[in-house]
């Protein structure tokens, strides 16, 4: 069965960018990169749709042989882990288009619509890409519109973040193109036939040196992106200077890759490794996420603060993925969803503010609350997602991942918990200070509450998490077969690695009988 | 007739080049420099046609042909360059177009 | 080739090299640099290349040599002030390094295995047809490769070499002061 | 046992969630008298469809329940959880109290809440409270409840910093939220814990019935701690307890949450919400009752909260803080039943608890709304003549709570301080019986310096002193009515219908088997005296002699001083918790270790390589014959190399 649908979701997004650089005035501009981004949105519900919820497997596959001398195909897929990240993608990036057609970007719209929709088919092509020459390039790819993104629309130290940003990035890259190379190399070795697909990788037989090695240079490539303590310091400078739409598309959708490319890549490619690195990523996660509450609540400046909440909520992601149980999996994934709504909807409000007072500092707010209901309104409850507040979505991933990694190490999420209360902490320590008490500045006086666009904008991610929180299920179910199959690889592994080893038995306990139910 | 070895051929072209290289180095004017590289390329084509003949292979023609190409371009691009650079800085003189530096 | 005209046709070539080096009107050099590329022309010929040689006639000498004589003259350069201290390092190991250059490149002349004598080529060894056979099949890919770079020399040189124009800058767009009443701060 | 599905159940969340909905978009712009309808209606309504369903479960067979699966919740691996409702005894009890009490709160409110500019906002946080208590109360699973009990603490937040414009207002509600989230972060590892034993016995479940059909898995003993599952589960379910119904160490939100409106004093952190660690206890009974050790812990801390807090409260001049104190004091008295294992006293005290407590701080809401504001009862006084509904029913509420034999008070009260002693903890028993006299002498102290004596209310609020509108005093009116009544469902052994209300219960709460029999008429009386005896201390100090008071406190001025300050536990929290943890992320962690630490190696490194450019570039002087100088060495050194294979 031939489809096209895959190709047509990646590649549109950059026929819309190229058309919009032949647009002449600014208000076409904005329509047709929106209509180009909205173009994608309604094929990924399709595809939402089409998607079929039993099958372990990717869906919609394209395959064809792109560069048959190195093996190197173009293979396009679906499964359970990606669909909703791509449905996310599509969503972020045409609410964010849409949103910085009302005023955000100042100037060169034409150019700023032109990356972002360059960097949505970078963003696409990386999450459906089977073939590791492919990820790699399409990962590639979404480093230069962004580092563009920041730079020039940015604000005050952008140049510095921009470079933070590509610098960190680019030398976790470099290493993973170094480990895919050797290992394809290695399955070129063993079985003569040299191919870059994925599929076709698992059955590389390693010596565990050789694995080690190849997984860190996955493991630092994602946990760059992720991204992980200690190497999360890009993120703060690269959110907090990029521009709204910038630091939505970073926060909602970029740092999934990270997180993805463990689920997808770094874990199924390496079981064995992943299982023992479990506790050095299970510690460095609940560092990040404690970390990341603490620094957050003792900013000044209120995006970075939501920059570091990231740091706190992608530890959690990250304790998910290292359960490698289905609970702690499907929780992780869908903490990326629940991270990528409320997150991207807390940068998109903060940019709201900055665009009516030019200024993110929190003691330039007070007793906004008076002035600007909607808005406050509308921040409480993003912040009350962002927190985990049962009944919306994001206690269902924290919820999920703290199970998961309760059934692998139960130490960890006693130390996690904190990260739940300090969320809490910083949030309303924010909140309090910038929506109650009087008004102090005689500036926030005549502040407008929001347009029409913007609270537009707000509708469809405050609908989302409120269905997220209610009814997880739909999306739960279509993620299972996939987090299954991706998890029996690593029992399997598990398998693997006990039988020479009996003495490691009873120190893997827990996991073991995880994998047993 | 055929009494000269090709070896004197190619330690004309050497000289030459040599001779061509000094140029380069030792005139400021850039259009004199532009013309002993010119200097320089037909010297390897010396060597070039030379071997060609010294092997009964063709090649040598031919690649000789495509410098001759090549340095046309490298000519019209040099020379446009230099009228660029004198309508900005009313000089020819190598070392006063050193903007390109650090 | 009769040694005779070998011996007289390099003994030519080496002088209106160094008069193309030497010479400090820039005039002069390239009449010098005509007479080198002529004197060769003539060396080719007389090695079996005729088609390249008569080529190298008409396009060196007809065609690139009154380019740079148009820039000169455009220029209005007819004569090179003297040199001034500070650069007698570079004419010195300028000179250092030629030389070096010199010997090395007669080491290889003198020590290399010598070929016996030329061989034997067939008459039409050298003629167009050969050429283009050899351009048209083998060489193909780098002729059309050529073209190409013909073309974008030809394209660079007309942009760089054309008076720059105003209009070309394009200002960034400006945003309507309408959105930003709209939301903006109203202070 | 018998269950039955009752769709209609899902009624009772969604009508207020309907009132939410309406409150927010169109409250606002269909003005106040629709929001005044609207608001208590839909608590009205779901009220209605509880009584039905109420009257349904009467007519089924003791220990059957309602039940209904709206739809399943979480799936994930072989982990299960359905966003299913199941009212038993218990949870019936506990809906009809919510909701009936919430019902009549929200009428009143529409009065009080009558010169205020966001009634829309008001009143649709009182239904998401309403809504999220019924969740709690509801919940078939232990998730489900946390949803629930999450939402209490998100609207006790909202209502407290409700009047937002304070920053003192607002931080108490932070404070509110962050100490109660302290406890959910015990809740939620309590639930873990269970998940993880029941999942490793293939009991993937969090549903109440389930669970109690495992308790032989949680009686097991857990390697890691050698102590039974349950006592580790239920000290970790109790913390969250401690946070939600405000006892040691995490009670100290509850009396700051007294800023909020009177009427949500009332409704969350008196009868309603704090009352959910103890409905909590109760409902998972099975899980407490496998562990001695935590049942232990439940009654010890609940019986010094008690007495801890009713010290507290008999200094305070501020009306709202005497009952906030006496709040956590009475839950107190809850934990203590639960904790002695009598699960349906602490319940049965939870329900006239929520009569009398709510009329008492409506009552307060009433004299405040009739001082304009006033919370002082150094400026109160003499105020019987002038509100003498007001007065009328705060006197019955005061009775109920001193437990006045025949007021709803002395019922539940009793019957817990019977089963302490019963259970053999004779000290608890002790602290109760002192907390009783406590308890009647701030609640006289309270009564006697608002509405006797002379007035010293500030001569300009004196003016219009009035008494409140019908729509405020209809309710105190029908609360004191159950503030009296309410008890009656319980009467001791043996009396007319005996202990209905416990054997309506057991059911659930299992049956308290006491280990010594000792007439609940000698126990009884023992606490009547100490009661008895509270209230003529405060005749004698505040009526006889209301000069002593002030000589007291200056006699005693260390103790005076240091209950005034609620023993200093507020500063030495912030001395202890708040400020080191400011510390180390401040200076510490943002500081040092990120923009320091860290980012100095990156920005080192990256200084590194600039410096390292910056020495190199000299090298490119720009000058095109210099790089071809370069270039022809270059050249000559390849040469020279060809030339030495050549000549060697």
């Amino acid at each position: 069965m031939e489809t096209y649908w895959l190709t047509g979701l990646t590649f549109l997004p950059l026929l819309g960018a190229l058309l919009v650089l032949t647009q002449s005035d600014e208000s076409s501009t904005w329509r047709a990169a929106a209509a180009f981004s909205l173009i994608p949105l309604a094929i990924s519900i399709y595809l939402l749709i089409r998607f079929d919820p039993h099958e372990p497997g990717y869906q919609f596959v394209e395959q064809y042989a792109w560069i048959p001398q190195f093996g190197i195909s173009y293979h396009l897929g679906l499964d359970g882990i990606s669909l909703f990240l791509v449905v996310l993608t599509t969503l972020l990036m045409s609410l964010s288009i849409i949103y910085s057609g009302g005023g955000d970007i100042g100037y060169r719209p034409r150019e700023f619509c032109f990356f972002m929709l360059v960097l949505e088919t970078g963003l696409l092509g990386a999450l459906l890409a089977v073939d590791l020459f492919m990820f790699y390039v399409f990962w590639e790819v979404m480093l230069i519109p962004m580092y563009f993104l920041i730079g020039i629309w940015g604000h005050g130290n952008k140049i510095y973040a921009a470079f933070k940003f590509i610098l960190f990035t680019m030398l976790g890259s470099i290493l993973m193109l170094v480990a895919i190379l050797y290992l394809v190399h290695l399955a070129h070795l063993q079985s003569g036939a040299i191919s870059f697909d994925l599929p076709n990788l698992y059955s590389v037989r390693l010596t565990p040196g050789e694995a080690e090695w190849l997984f860190a240079g996955f493991a630092i490539a994602f946990a760059v992106k992720v991204p992980m303590w200690p190497i999360h310091t890009w993120l703060p400078d690269a959110h907090t200077e990029a521009p709204t739409a910038g630091s939505v598309i970073l926060a909602g959708v970029m740092l999934k890759m990270g997180t993805y490319g463990f689920v997808r890549f770094a874990i199924p490619l390496f079981p064995e490794i992943a299982m023992q690195a479990t506790p050095l990523f299970m510690a460095l996660a609940v560092i990040g996420i404690i970390y990341g509450a603490l620094v957050a609540m003792v900013q000044p400046d209120l995006k970075r603060l939501v920059a570091y909440s990231s740091v706190s909520h992608l530890g959690f992601v990250m304790l998910g993925i290292f359960a490698l149980n289905p609970q702690g999996v499907e929780g992780a994934i869908y903490q990326m969803l629940n991270h990528g709504l409320s997150t991207g909807a807390l940068f998109l409000l903060v940019g709201m503010i900055y665009l009516r007072r030019h200024t993110r500092e929190i003691s330039e707010f007070g007793g906004l609350w008076h002035r600007i209901p909607i808005f406050a309104a509308i921040f409480m409850f993003v912040m009350l997602s962002s927190i985990g507040l049962p009944g919306l979505n994001g206690f269902i991933g924290e919820f999920l991942i703290m199970l998961g990694a309760y059934l692998k190490i139960p130490l960890a999420v006693v130390f996690a918990v904190l990260g739940i209360i300090l969320g809490a902490l910083y949030m309303l320590y924010a909140y309090e200070r910038v929506m109650f008490g009087p008004i102090t500045k005689a500036v926030n006086e005549t502040l407008a509450d929001l347009t029409w666009r913007e609270i537009g904008v707000m509708v469809p991610l405050i609908a989302l998490m409120l269905f997220m929180g209610f009814y997880p299920r739909p999306l739960l179910a279509r993620m299972e077969p996939s987090v299954a199959a991706m998890l029996d690889r690593v029992q399997t592994a598990q398998v693997r690695l006990e039988k020479p080893r009996p003495a490691a038995v009873a120190a893997l306990d827990p996991a073991r009988r995880t994998a047993e139910r | 007739m055929m009494s000269v070895p090709p070896s004197w051929f190619m330690a004309l072209g050497a000289l030459l080049f040599a001779i061509g290289a000094a140029g380069v180095l030792i005139r400021r004017n850039v259009i004199v420099m532009l013309m002993a590289i010119e200097l320089m390329l037909n010297a390897v084509n010396l060597t070039f046609i030379a071997l060609s003949r010294s092997l009964g292979s063709i090649d040598g023609q031919v690649i000789v042909l495509f410098v001759i190409t090549v340095a046309a371009a490298e000519a019209a691009t040099g020379l446009a360059i230099i009228i660029a650079a004198f309508r900005n800085r009313e000089t020819v003189n190598a070392d006063e177009l050193n903007l390109m530096r650090w | 080739m009769p040694l005779w005209l070998f011996v007289f046709l390099a003994a030519l070539a080496v002088l209106a090299a160094l008069g193309v080096v030497l010479q400090r009107n820039p005039v002069h050099c390239l009449m010098a640099l005509v007479v080198v590329l002529l004197d060769l022309a003539v060396m080719f010929i007389g090695l079996g290349a005729v088609t390249v040689g008569f080529l190298q006639a008409i396009v060196y000498v007809g065609a690139i040599m009154v380019l740079f004589l148009f820039v000169i003259w455009l220029l209005n350069l007819q004569t090179e002030e003297r040199r001034v201290a500070g650069s007698i390092g570079l004419r010195f190991f300028g000179a250092v390094g030629a030389a070096a250059l010199v010997a090395e490149l007669c080491v290889f002349v003198v020590k290399a295995p010598s070929t016996a004598g030329l061989s034997h080529v067939p008459p039409t060894f050298g003629s167009i047809g050969a050429i283009a056979e050899a351009l048209f099949t083998d060489y193909l890919i780098a002729f059309e490769a050529t073209s190409l770079l013909l073309l974008v020399a030809v394209i660079g040189a007309v942009a760089l070499a054309r008076r720059a124009t105003a209009s070309r800058t394009r200002s960034p767009v400006p945003v309507s002061p309408a959105v930003h009443e709209q939301i903006g701060a109203r202070q | 046992m018998m269950t039955a599905p009752f769709p209609a159940l899902g009624l009772i969340l969604l009508l207020p969630a309907l009132g939410v909905a309406f409150n927010i978009f169109l409250g606002p712009r269909l003005g106040r008298r629709a929001v005044n309808f609207a608001g208590p209606a839909a608590i009205f309504i779901a009220f209605g469809v509880g009584c039905w369903a109420f009257a349904t479960l009467l007519a089924m067979p003791p220990g059957s329940a309602l039940t209904v699966t709206l739809w399943p919740w979480i799936e994930a691996g072989s982990f299960h959880v359905d966003f299913a409702l199941r009212m038993d005894a218990l949870s019936a009890v506990m809906t009809l109290v919510v909701s009936g009490v919430g019902a009549l709160i929200h009428v009143y409110s529409a009065g009080y809440m009558a010169h205020d500019e966001d009634y829309a906002r008001y009143f649709a946080y009182m239904n998401l409270f309403t809504l999220s208590m019924l969740i709690l109360v509801l919940a078939d699973n232990l998730l489900l409840m946390f949803v629930g009990w999450e939402g209490v603490g998100l609207c006790s937040y909202l209502l407290i910093a409700f009047w937002y414009t304070n920053p003192e207002f607002a931080y108490n509600g932070r404070k509110a939220f962050v100490v109660n989230r302290i406890g959910d972060a015990g809740f939620i590892l309590g639930i873990l814990t269970l998940v993880y034993v029941l999942g490793a016995h293939g009991a993937w479940t969090l549903a109440f019935t389930d669970m109690r059909a495992h308790r032989d898995i949680l009686a097991e003993v857990w390697a890691p701690f050698g102590v039974p599952v349950a006592t580790v589960a239920g000290l970790l379910l109790f913390l969250g307890a401690t946070g939600k119904s405000a006892q040691i160490p995490l009670y100290v939100w509850l009396p700051d949450a007294m800023v909020g409106p009177t009427p949500v004093s009332a409704l969350i952190h008196a009868a309603t919400m704090v009352t959910a660690g103890v409905y909590m206890v109760v409902r998972l009974n099975f899980l407490f009752i496998l562990s001695p050790t935590a049942m232990e812990l439940i009654a010890t801390v609940a019986g010094v909260t008690s007495f801890f807090a009713a010290t507290i409260a008999i200094v305070q001049p501020d009306i709202k803080r005497v009952l906030a104190y006496s709040t956590i004091s009475q839950i107190g008295y809850m934990f203590l039943g639960a904790g002695v294992g009598a699960f349906a006293s602490g319940i049965f005290h939870v329900m006239t608890h929520a009569f009398f407590k709510a009329l008492l701080f409506l009552c307060a809401g009433s004299v405040i709304h009739a001082l304009d504001g006033e919370q002082d009862m150094n400026r109160m006084g003499g105020l019987w003549r002038k509100l003498p509904i007001t007065y009328a029913t705060m006197l019955i509420a005061t009775l109920a709570i001193s437990a006045i034999p025949g007021f709803s008070g002395y019922f539940s009260k009793d019957l817990i301080l019977e089963s302490a002693f019963n259970s053999g903890h004779f000290k608890l028993w002790l602290l109760g019986v002192i907390t009783a006299d406590l308890t009647s002498f701030y609640m006289f102290r309270l009564i006697f310096m608002t509405f006797h004596g002379s007035s010293r209310v500030d001569p300009h609020r004196a003016e219009h002193l009035h008494e409140s509108p019908p729509v405020m005093t209809i309710p105190l009116f029908i609360l004191a009515v159950l503030s009296i009544v309410g008890g009656w469902v319980n009467l001791p052994k043996g009396l007319l219908w005996g202990d209905a209300f416990v054997r309506f219960l057991a059911p659930v709460t299992g049956t308290y088997h006491p280990m010594i029999e000792v007439s609940g008429a000698a126990i009884s009386l023992i606490a009547l005296a100490s009661t008895l005896l509270g209230i003529l201390f405060a005749w004698l100090l505040y009526i006889r002699q209301p000069e002593l008071p002030g000589r007291i406190s200056d006699a005693l001025a260390a103790l005076y001083r240091t209950l005034l300050h609620k023993y200093y536990i507020d500063e030495l929290y912030n001395l202890v918790v708040s400020r080191p943890l400011f510390w180390i992320a401040g200076p510490v962690l943002a500081r040092r270790v990120d923009k320091g630490g860290i980012d100095g190696v990156v920005d080192g490194s990256a200084l590194t390589v600039e410096n390292s450019g910056e020495a190199v570039r000299r090298v490119e002087t720009g000058n095109v014959q210099h790089y071809v100088l370069v270039y022809l060495f270059g050249v000559i050194a390849i040469a020279a190399y060809y030339v030495y294979l050549v000549i060697r």
